[in-house]
């Protein structure tokens, strides 16, 4: 006896969606960071869940990939954050709007 | 046969060549003398033409045809070819003749001018276009004569370029004889609708089918129009109203011109075409009736401003206005010889007047005010004797011919028109008086001349009497050649084969009397009243004369509700539609592309946040798009 | 023999290369050789020979794209080669009359010379999407000359003349692309014979007829669709102008008798009263436009409005003799408005000014010169014997019968003509010298005999007009004689 | 695995190995020594790698156990990528020198992306497929901040990154769902997983697609396909996913900023034509046409409006990338028709490679006409350039000819292409909104010809310095109009190519 | 039914995890200082980890706690403290009126996907073998059989891969790296 598929995948509907929230409404880089993070855990939950549901393996291997994939951006990304720091003394995303129009 | 009419229009065209290209090179004797030759060469031709013309059975000759327009697998085929009749002959004769008769007179009067040779090539040019227009085959050749007179009239008034008010008065002209001519033009258009032809002879003519009008039936709707459209014409070259405005300024030109131009030939190409349509006006009661009032009225309200000028030639505008208001009454009661034959009439008397003002003018250098003439009699004999007798001819007084002639004018007028016959009337009235009120003016009474002038006067040499001589002898004989009180028909019987003979009236005798009081006591009252005139006594205070004096302010009724209105359109449509309106359509969609491109831009805020935000509406947005659209699609 | 076209293309463009890679002196007489060998050239063209296909003679066929079925296919007819003849004329007497400006001469005459060649690929072209492509791109150098050597308000004009034409044109691509799928190919005698089978779908042609009629509209400068006009041609340096308004206008008109009437079907046939009432109210209006002006270079500008009018209602009327009679218009406008521009660019040139309240007096000063001035406004006010008048003449009456109303209104228009025309002269040659120090008008050799050489084609039109009536009367009406089988 | 394998997937392989050979270069040798050097070896890496895909032909093969297909289109794509990245190398020498900015890594990572791109390009399984747009995407963002001295480049890295990252996440939850989906549905069918095949291959979506009836419609399966599909529109920049594209095209300094705009549109498109060739004729096509419309049409009107009045021309060339982005997803819209839709087809790829040898230039002019390193951006810069220096600004008119899509330009051809097949597969009214579109588009770049060559200025010549960009530019402008004259002769007939998808659905699902 | 299904084994461990994952998502959406936000995401990471065990994932709960929850937080935690952002002085507070967009929209996105989930599909579940012994995939050994296996399409996105990683190490010394401008260039 066990609990259908939906749960989870509304689980992690549920998830990405407060991902989606975070990344929208954050003005803190590191925060939408860890709501992007969020998003991908959401993925990764659904991706596991169907994996497990068809008795495939490939969920899981796809959980692989999006764990280095959110690995090498968070690098990346927190490299620029530092960078960004650097020039502006400021975290906030909205300072950036040089380039607009 | 066929050659000599070609002759006819080439030889003046040829001369107007020389002239216009080499003309300043030879000097004013060659060029001059080139013109004048070729015009007489026309004159003999045209002699010989309607020498032809009687000798023949049909009572035409024609010419071969040359190709001008035609249009390959269309019927359209409108060639050069020229045709000659009694109608168009004594026209011919008319013009050729007087013609050269002014060539030589003006030889002398223009002589010292500096453009001599340019102003006998524009004469010549004249000579030859009017003779197209006259001897043309067909519609559209003819309509090359009649702008191509009008033409030769701008160049002509305009001579004098410097002048402003020449300028003017030469575009005024054109300008005014290109709405008749847009009317002509119509007419033509409907004509070719109608009759699938342009040419007027030949057995498919417009003519002859119009003979045969059993055969060829128009609807008198129709036909009124094309009359109408062929009158409006007709009034723009011949000054009637409302287009007679032209006219009293075209005096601007040289007084040659004035009197080839605007006294004996060009203006009565109206009357010509109304008589060579003879056939298609008498269909339409209602053109008829057009034309005789509309005449009726010209010769009454020219007759009017003629009474009230100064300038002598101003009154022999005015009076020749109203002299042809009066041929197209003829016209309009039926009478079409009379009308041409007063054509021919006064051509000679008209243009002997005119001359005379002329050779008047030049022997006071130019000045044109009668205030400052009176007395010449004494001075200047030939030519006031000469003036004497076309002033007699004009004003109707017989045996001269004037008196014949507007006597059959007015006798058609009282058999088929009365009221129009009251105008007619009341016209001749005044004609008499303006006209020996400028006899008065110019020779008798002391002189008002100032005392440098007068001695010295420019006598006329020869060259200048001559033209005077001959013109004065057939005003006083032309009269002759259609008294039918006296039982002299020649010119009716002449017009016969295409125009029939006026049946012979019991009126005549009653209307001969009448007019004849009428002109000797106009007469009498002009003379007596300007017998002894001095500058200041005088009518010009009153408002009525002033009202005359400017032909009923015709100019300033036209500024108002023509000029006025139409320059404010241009105005307006330049201002309004083209730069507002048509670069406005540009203007607007440059500024609604940027209005958009601005939403666009204010959309890309550059804060990062908005642009994930608003990515994940348009996500939304799209994915529920989708789930509709494809769950639609799906069953 | 069928590469007449070809030879004519070329000269002036292999002219053009050679001239913008020698130095600046020889550029000019490099370039009027090439034109003027291509104008001798084109002569032969007139003359039927080479390949015969329906109706078209030197028909010459290779392939460009052949996959998108875009092909150099050439051919000539009566009115294709006139207006061939007629722009490499111009193409020649706008290199010879007009200097090239001091700073880039070599791009100037590129410039003129490229679009005289892509504006005769056009009129020759069988293919429409060669059509199309030449069609447009012939705007390039005229967007360059305007932009780069026209007047103060270059920059505007040159922007405002590109995109709206381009926008009309763009209808026409959707359309013919819709033509090509529709029937697989963009050859236009195929076409013309598949519209005239009724083999195409009525829909399909109705589009066609409605975008092909804006495009040459506008090209042609109809009302309402002639806003361009104006400021482009006051703009535009005279040289490119004598192209822009002798034959690239022309290219709408051809456009509409090639094109929109024998691909439109039926529905082309049902636009043609709205066509020619607005060719009507383009006569008027213009007449009325130009009245109001002050710059003689305007005048003469909103007059071709006026005269485009004219042409474009015996174009579409469906008449045999006024098509014909808008044919030759088409090669008359060509000549007398080019005669007018050129003069004006004298006058501009040595009286330092356009505006007629500065000028006055060259009556005086040169003769020669204002008795040709006289004569092209004659021309232009379609005086009899001139050749503006057998144009005129013969699509007024061959429009009467069908249209009285809207041909009345525009033979009105001949009066419109008179006034402000004549008021130029007026102010502008008679009176006397206004502006000090204006030069005096002296015409150099070659000036002198192009503009007697243009007096004479005036008059000569104006008395023979036959032979070119005959030539002008072969001009595919064929298919539109097909479309209404009464011919009067 | 087997050196076919290796060869189907050697031109990615080489870039990549390239990079880190550069970068092992770069370390090692002297700085000064490696400039000229560091870029002649990426260049023979680049070259390398395209006669490596040239080789491969035309014919269709799968590798790496279905993985990866090549055929034409691929072919044609990687060959191209490679080529812009050879040429972005070479145009990059004058900033890299002038800021002194880290030639190796630069250089490594050019080629990485390029070779994340090839792989994308080439790969049949959607985990290929999202492992190529990583590591294009990371090298973009790295890229994009290169120059992070100047706060423009570094603002555009940051947006660029942070969107980025957001889509990949959202890209993610699309492969997830077509994951889940594909394999429940087959399941459910009792469809069986064909041996070497993932749920994520192509190839089963197709077969799902194709035999497991209302699959195409299933609202799972939609999702996910419309959260693809909308990521990927996402890195061609098409609206109205675009909004970070113009930023990052001015930020980045120009020679990065033409090999973003190029090589992300290259590979995204060419994915996507993958993704629409197996959906074409399905049930899916109702429910992603209108989509798929809305895109094209919003992407043209925002592109060539935001083009229009704008100050910065870096700017002008992003929007017109959204503008060009707009008009290939009407090819794209084409190929969902299943009779136009090998037309469509050749129109996209021979629209893409047009584009990109139009943007290539047009970033190289704006390069060259830089005074040391820093690009020629204000639009007022340019005015008066005719007279100043006419080669660039002939070059400079004629790419902007070819991208408002003026005849004897490519820009037409290409134009003409993607309408043909559009108005085959009936789409007037979209194709009329287009066509006015393209005639606004105009109304922009003419604002540049005029200020180029129409206004007079009292500028000074300007020394331009940098020999590469001249030589790229001018080329790619001699490119251009051979293109647009003589397609045939140049580039069309390899465009015959057309994506097919491989045969196991051939025979499966026919 | 889903009652019973909840009050399973599996189905309390889902319950559970499932409340403190959504709490502690929450957490990281609303929490003004970044410290605690991180901590939240720590606390959910391994909620979802609980998840995978449910799923029978072990290999990868373990990599989710070892390698997210342990690198890379500490990573996030480690960038918060150099730039000192524990404080409250960093301006982290929310956007204003977008926020109410923003969360409207979100919670549609959820909504919407939600709906899509349970109307699209059937309740689907586990196939009976797969409930006694849990597949052989969750096992280290059994994803390592699976990601190396030449036949099956993992290997080559596992090798490109590392590449990814390259660019990233690259990008981050790149952009972070605190370089002066090596003057010898210029020589």
């Amino acid at each position: 006896m066990s609990i259908p598929l939906n749960y989870y995948i509304v689980l992690s509907m549920i998830l990405f969606s407060l991902g989606i929230a975070g990344v929208t409404t954050r003005r803190n880089p590191i925060l939408i960071f860890m709501s992007i993070e969020l998003m991908l855990n959401a993925v990764n939950l659904s991706l596991i869940a169907f994996g497990r549901y068809l008795g495939d393996a490939g969920g899981q291997m796809l959980t692989i990939f999006v764990m280095a994939v959110a690995a090498a951006e968070v690098s990346v990304g927190l490299g620029i954050l530092i960078a960004i720091f650097r020039t502006k003394d400021n975290v906030d995303v909205d300072v950036l709007n040089g380039l607009k129009g | 046969m066929s050659t000599i009419l070609w002759l006819v229009p080439l030889i003046p065209l040829i001369g107007a060549i020389i002239n216009g290209t080499i003309g300043s090179k030879l000097g004013e004797r060659l060029s001059s003398g080139i013109a004048i030759i070729s015009v007489i060469a026309a004159f003999i031709a045209a002699i010989a033409v309607v020498s032809g013309v009687s000798s023949s059975p049909g009572h035409f000759v024609e010419s071969n045809a040359v190709a001008w327009m035609s249009v390959p697998g269309t019927p359209l085929s409108i060639p050069f070819s020229f045709h000659v009749d009694p109608l168009n002959g004594g026209m011919l004769l008319v013009i050729t003749g007087v013609g050269a008769l002014i060539h030589i007179y003006s030889a002398s009067y223009m002589h010292g001018d500096k453009g001599y040779s340019r102003y006998f090539a524009y004469l010549n040019l004249f000579v030859f276009f009017m003779a197209v227009l006259v001897m043309a085959g067909n519609l559209p050749l003819l309509f090359v004569g009649w702008e191509g007179v009008g033409l030769a009239s701008y160049l002509l008034i305009g001579f004098w370029q410097e002048k402003w008010s020449a300028t003017q008065a030469a575009k005024k002209a054109f300008i005014v004889n290109r709405i008749g001519d847009v009317a002509l033009l119509i007419a033509m258009f409907m004509l070719y609708r109608e009759f699938k032809t342009l040419n007027l002879y030949g057995e498919t003519g417009i003519l002859t089918q119009l003979t045969a009008s059993s055969a060829f039936h128009v609807e008198t709707g129709v036909a009124t129009a094309i009359a109408l459209l062929l009158f409006g014409g007709a009034a723009g070259k011949s000054a009637q109203l409302p287009l007679f405005v032209w006219l009293p300024d075209a005096m601007e030109g040289p007084t040659p011109v004035s009197a080839l131009i605007h006294a004996a030939t060009m203006v009565t190409a109206g009357i010509y075409l109304v008589c060579r349509f003879h056939l298609l006006f008498e269909m339409s009661p209602l053109a008829m009736q057009v034309v005789a009032w509309t005449g009726g009225l010209t010769a009454l309200v020219a007759a009017c401003a003629g009474v009230a000028q100064w300038d002598i030639k101003k009154v022999l505008a005015y009076s020749t206005v109203s002299q042809l208001g009066l041929m197209f009454v003829a016209c309009g009661c039926g009478a079409f010889t009379a009308a041409m034959f007063h054509v021919t009439t006064h051509a000679f008397f008209k243009a002997l007047l005119f001359l005379g003002a002329g050779a008047v003018i030049h022997a006071l250098h130019g000045e044109q005010d009668m205030r400052k003439m009176g007395g010449l009699a004494s001075k200047i004999k030939s030519t006031h004797l000469l003036v004497l007798i076309g002033t007699i001819a004009i004003a109707g007084i017989p045996p001269l011919a004037g008196f014949w002639s507007k006597d059959e004018i007015l006798l058609a007028a009282f058999d088929h028109n009365r009221p129009v016959y009251g105008l007619a009337a009341a016209t001749s009235a005044l004609t008499a008086f303006y006209m020996w009120r400028m006899y008065m003016l110019t020779f008798q009474g002391s002189s008002r001349v100032d005392e440098h002038t007068v001695h010295h006067l420019h006598h006329p040499d020869t060259r200048i009497v001559l033209p005077l001589t001959i013109l004065g002898i057939l005003s006083v004989v032309a009269g002759f050649l259609n008294a039918p009180a006296v039982g002299l028909h020649f010119y009716s019987d002449w017009l016969a084969p295409v125009i029939p003979s006026p049946e012979h009236s019991h009126n005549s005798g009653l209307v001969m009397g009448i007019s004849v009081v009428v002109a000797l006591v106009a007469s009498a009252i002009s003379v007596a009243k300007y017998k002894s005139y001095k500058v200041g006594t005088g009518d010009k205070t009153s408002p009525v004369f002033a009202f005359f004096a400017s032909a009923l302010r015709f100019d300033d009724l036209y500024a108002a509700i023509v000029v006025k209105p139409l320059t404010a359109a241009a105005a307006w449509s330049n201002l309004s539609v083209e730069r507002n309106g048509a670069r406005g359509l540009l203007r607007i969609g440059h500024s609604s592309v940027d209005f958009v491109g601005k939403s666009v831009r204010r959309w890309q805020s550059g804060i990062v946040g908005d642009y994930i935000l608003s990515m994940a509406i348009c996500l939304i947005v799209i994915v529920s798009v989708v789930l509709i659209a494809g769950t639609r699609g799906g069953n | 023999m069928n590469e007449l076209i070809l030879v004519i293309v070329a000269l002036p463009l292999i002219a053009a290369v050679i001239a913008s890679l020698l130095h600046e002196k020889s550029a000019k007489s490099i370039s009027i050789i090439g034109s003027a060998i291509a104008c001798l050239v084109s002569i032969l063209g007139i003359t039927t020979g080479g390949t015969i296909d329906r109706g078209f003679h030197h028909v010459f066929n290779a392939p460009w794209l052949p996959k998108l079925g875009l092909m150099f296919s050439f051919g000539l007819d009566g009115m294709s080669s006139l207006l061939v003849l007629l722009t490499t004329f111009l193409t020649v007497i706008a290199v010879i009359v007009i200097p090239a400006p001091k700073n880039a001469v070599r791009a100037y005459y590129l410039s003129i010379l490229v679009a005289g060649a892509l504006t005769n690929v056009a009129f020759a072209s069988l293919n429409i999407l060669l059509f199309y492509i030449a069609f447009e791109a012939a705007l390039i150098p005229v967007l360059i000359a305007i932009g780069m050597f026209g007047g103060a308000d270059r920059s505007k004009a040159a922007i405002q003349f590109f995109v709206f034409t381009v926008i009309g044109s763009l209808l026409l691509l959707s359309a013919i692309i819709g033509l090509r799928i529709a029937t697989g190919t963009f050859d236009y005698l195929t076409l013309k014979d598949l519209v005239a089978s009724g083999a195409v779908d009525p829909s399909l042609l109705r589009w066609f007829a409605i975008a092909s009629f804006v495009a040459f509209a506008t090209k042609a400068a109809v009302v309402p669709l002639h806003a361009w006009l104006g400021r482009a041609y006051i703009n535009t340096p005279t040289g490119m102008l004598l192209l822009l308004s002798g034959a690239m206008a022309k290219l709408g008109v051809y456009g509409l008798i090639r094109f929109t009437m024998p691909l439109g079907g039926e529905f082309a046939e049902s636009l043609v009263p709205l066509i020619v009432t607005l060719g009507a109210v383009s006569v008027v209006y213009g007449a009325f436009v130009a009245a109001a002006q002050t710059d003689i270079k305007a005048v003469i500008a909103f007059s071709s409005i006026s005269h485009m009018g004219y042409i474009v209602i015996g174009a579409v009327v469906g008449d045999d003799a006024a098509r014909s009679g808008s044919v030759l218009q088409m090669l008359n406008h060509g000549i007398t408005t080019g005669a007018l521009f050129i003069c004006c660019d004298f006058i501009s040139r040595y009286r330092g000014s356009r505006q007629v309240t500065a000028l006055g007096g060259i009556w005086s000063d040169s003769p020669l010169f204002s008795r040709l001035l006289l004569l092209f406004t004659f021309s232009s006010v379609a005086l009899p014997l001139t050749n503006g008048f057998v144009g005129e003449f013969l699509i007024l009456l061959g429009a009467f019968p069908k249209f009285p109303y809207q041909t009345a209104i525009a033979s009105a228009g001949a009066i419109g003509s008179a006034v402000y025309m004549l008021w130029m002269i007026q102010r502008s040659i008679y009176g006397g010298t206004k502006s000090v120090g204006s030069k005096v008008i002296s015409l150099g050799v070659s000036e002198r005999s192009v503009l007697l050489a243009l007096a004479l084609m005036i008059i000569g039109i104006g008395v023979a007009p036959s032979p070119l009536l005959a030539i002008a009367s072969d001009n595919g009406h064929k298919v539109g004689a097909a479309m209404q089988p009464e011919v009067k | 695995m087997n050196f076919g394998d290796i060869h189907a997937a050697g031109a990615p392989i080489l870039m990549a190995v390239g990079g880190c050979v550069v970068l092992l270069t770069d370390l090692a040798s002297k700085r000064s020594a490696t400039r000229k050097f560091g870029t002649f070896l990426a260049f023979l890496f680049c070259i390398a790698a395209m006669v490596c895909s040239y080789t491969l032909g035309g014919q269709l093969r799968t590798a790496f156990s279905n993985g990866i297909a090549v055929e034409g289109l691929v072919v044609t794509m990687q060959i191209l990528l490679a080529a812009i990245a050879a040429v972005t190398i070479v145009a990059s020498s004058e900033i890299l020198q002038s800021f002194h900015l880290p030639k190796g890594e630069y250089r490594a990572l050019i080629m990485l992306a390029s070779a994340g791109a090839m792989v994308l390009v080439q790969s049949l399984d959607l985990v290929n497929a999202f492992v190529g747009i990583e590591i294009m995407s990371v090298a973009f963002y790295v890229l994009a901040g290169y120059r992070r001295a100047q706060a423009a480049s570094e603002e555009a890295g940051a947006k660029y990154f942070l969107m980025g990252a957001f889509v990949s996440a959202i890209l993610l939850f699309g492969i997830a769902l077509i994951y889940g989906s594909v394999g429940l549905a087959m399941k459910a069918n009792g469809l069986e997983l064909p041996q070497g095949y993932s749920f994520t291959n192509i190839v089963t979506i197709s077969k799902a697609i194709h035999q497991v009836p209302g699959f195409g419609t299933s609202p799972l399966f939609l999702l996910g396909a419309v959260m693809l599909i909308g990521s990927l529109m996402f890195k061609a920049g098409v609206a109205p996913f675009h909004m970070v594209a113009p930023d990052v095209y001015q930020g980045a300094p120009a020679p990065i900023a033409g090999f973003l705009a190029t090589t992300s549109k290259v590979a995204a498109f060419t994915i996507l034509m993958r993704f629409f060739t197996i959906m074409a004729g399905a049930d899916t096509g109702a429910a992603i046409n209108v989509v798929v419309i809305g895109l094209a049409l919003l992407s043209i009107i925002v592109g060539n409006t935001g083009a229009a009045n704008q100050k910065s021309i870096k700017r002008l060339f992003g929007y017109s990338s959204v503008a060009h982005g707009g008009y290939i997803v009407l090819g794209l819209l084409a190929s969902l028709g299943a009779e136009s839709q090998a037309a469509a087809i050749t129109a996209v790829t021979f629209y893409i490679v047009a584009y990109a040898i139009t943007t290539i230039g047009s970033f190289a002019v704006v390069a060259w006409l830089g005074k040391d390193g820093e690009d020629a951006d204000a639009i007022n810069a340019y005015r008066g350039l005719g007279k100043r220096n006419l080669g660039a600004a002939i070059t400079l008119g004629i790419f902007l000819l070819s991208l408002s899509g003026i005849p004897l330009t490519v820009g037409f051809l290409t134009k003409l292409g993607v309408f043909m097949a559009l108005l085959s597969a009936g789409g007037t009214w979209v194709a009329v909104v287009a066509l006015i579109g393209s005639a606004i588009g105009l109304y922009a770049y003419l604002r540049v010809i005029s200020e180029m060559f129409f206004v007079d200025s009292s500028q000074q010549e300007t020394s331009s310095t940098d020999g590469a960009s001249k030589l790229i530019a001018v080329s790619a402008a001699t490119l251009v109009i051979v293109m647009g004259v003589f397609p045939s002769q140049a580039l069309l007939p390899s465009f015959e190519a057309s994506v097919t998808v491989p045969p196991v659905s051939g025979d499966e699902v026919k | 039914m889903t009652l019973q299904a909840l009050l399973s084994g599996q189905g309390l461990m889902f319950l559970f995890f499932a409340v403190a994952a959504i709490a502690s998502g929450l957490l990281v959406v609303i929490l003004q200082n970044p410290l605690r936000a991180a901590l939240s995401l720590v606390i959910n990471l391994f909620s979802v980890a609980g998840l995978y065990l449910s799923l029978n994932a072990y290999f990868l709960a373990t990599v989710q706690v070892i390698v997210y929850a342990g690198a890379i937080m500490v990573l996030f935690l480690f960038v918060i403290m150099l730039l000192n952002m524990g404080q409250a002085n960093m301006n982290t507070s929310y956007r204003g009126v977008r926020t109410i967009i923003a969360f409207s929209s979100a919670i549609g996105f959820g909504g919407l996907m939600s709906a899509v989930a349970l109307k699209g599909q059937p309740d689907v579940m586990l196939p009976a073998d797969a409930i006694v012994t849990g597949s052989p995939a969750g096992s280290v050994e059994g994803i390592g059989k699976v990601l190396y296996n030449p036949n099956l399409p993992w290997l080559f996105a596992f090798e490109w891969t590392s590449f990814l990683l390259l660019v990233a190490v690259i990008g981050a010394v790149v952009l972070a790296g605190n370089r002066q401008q090596p003057s010898e260039d210029k020589a």
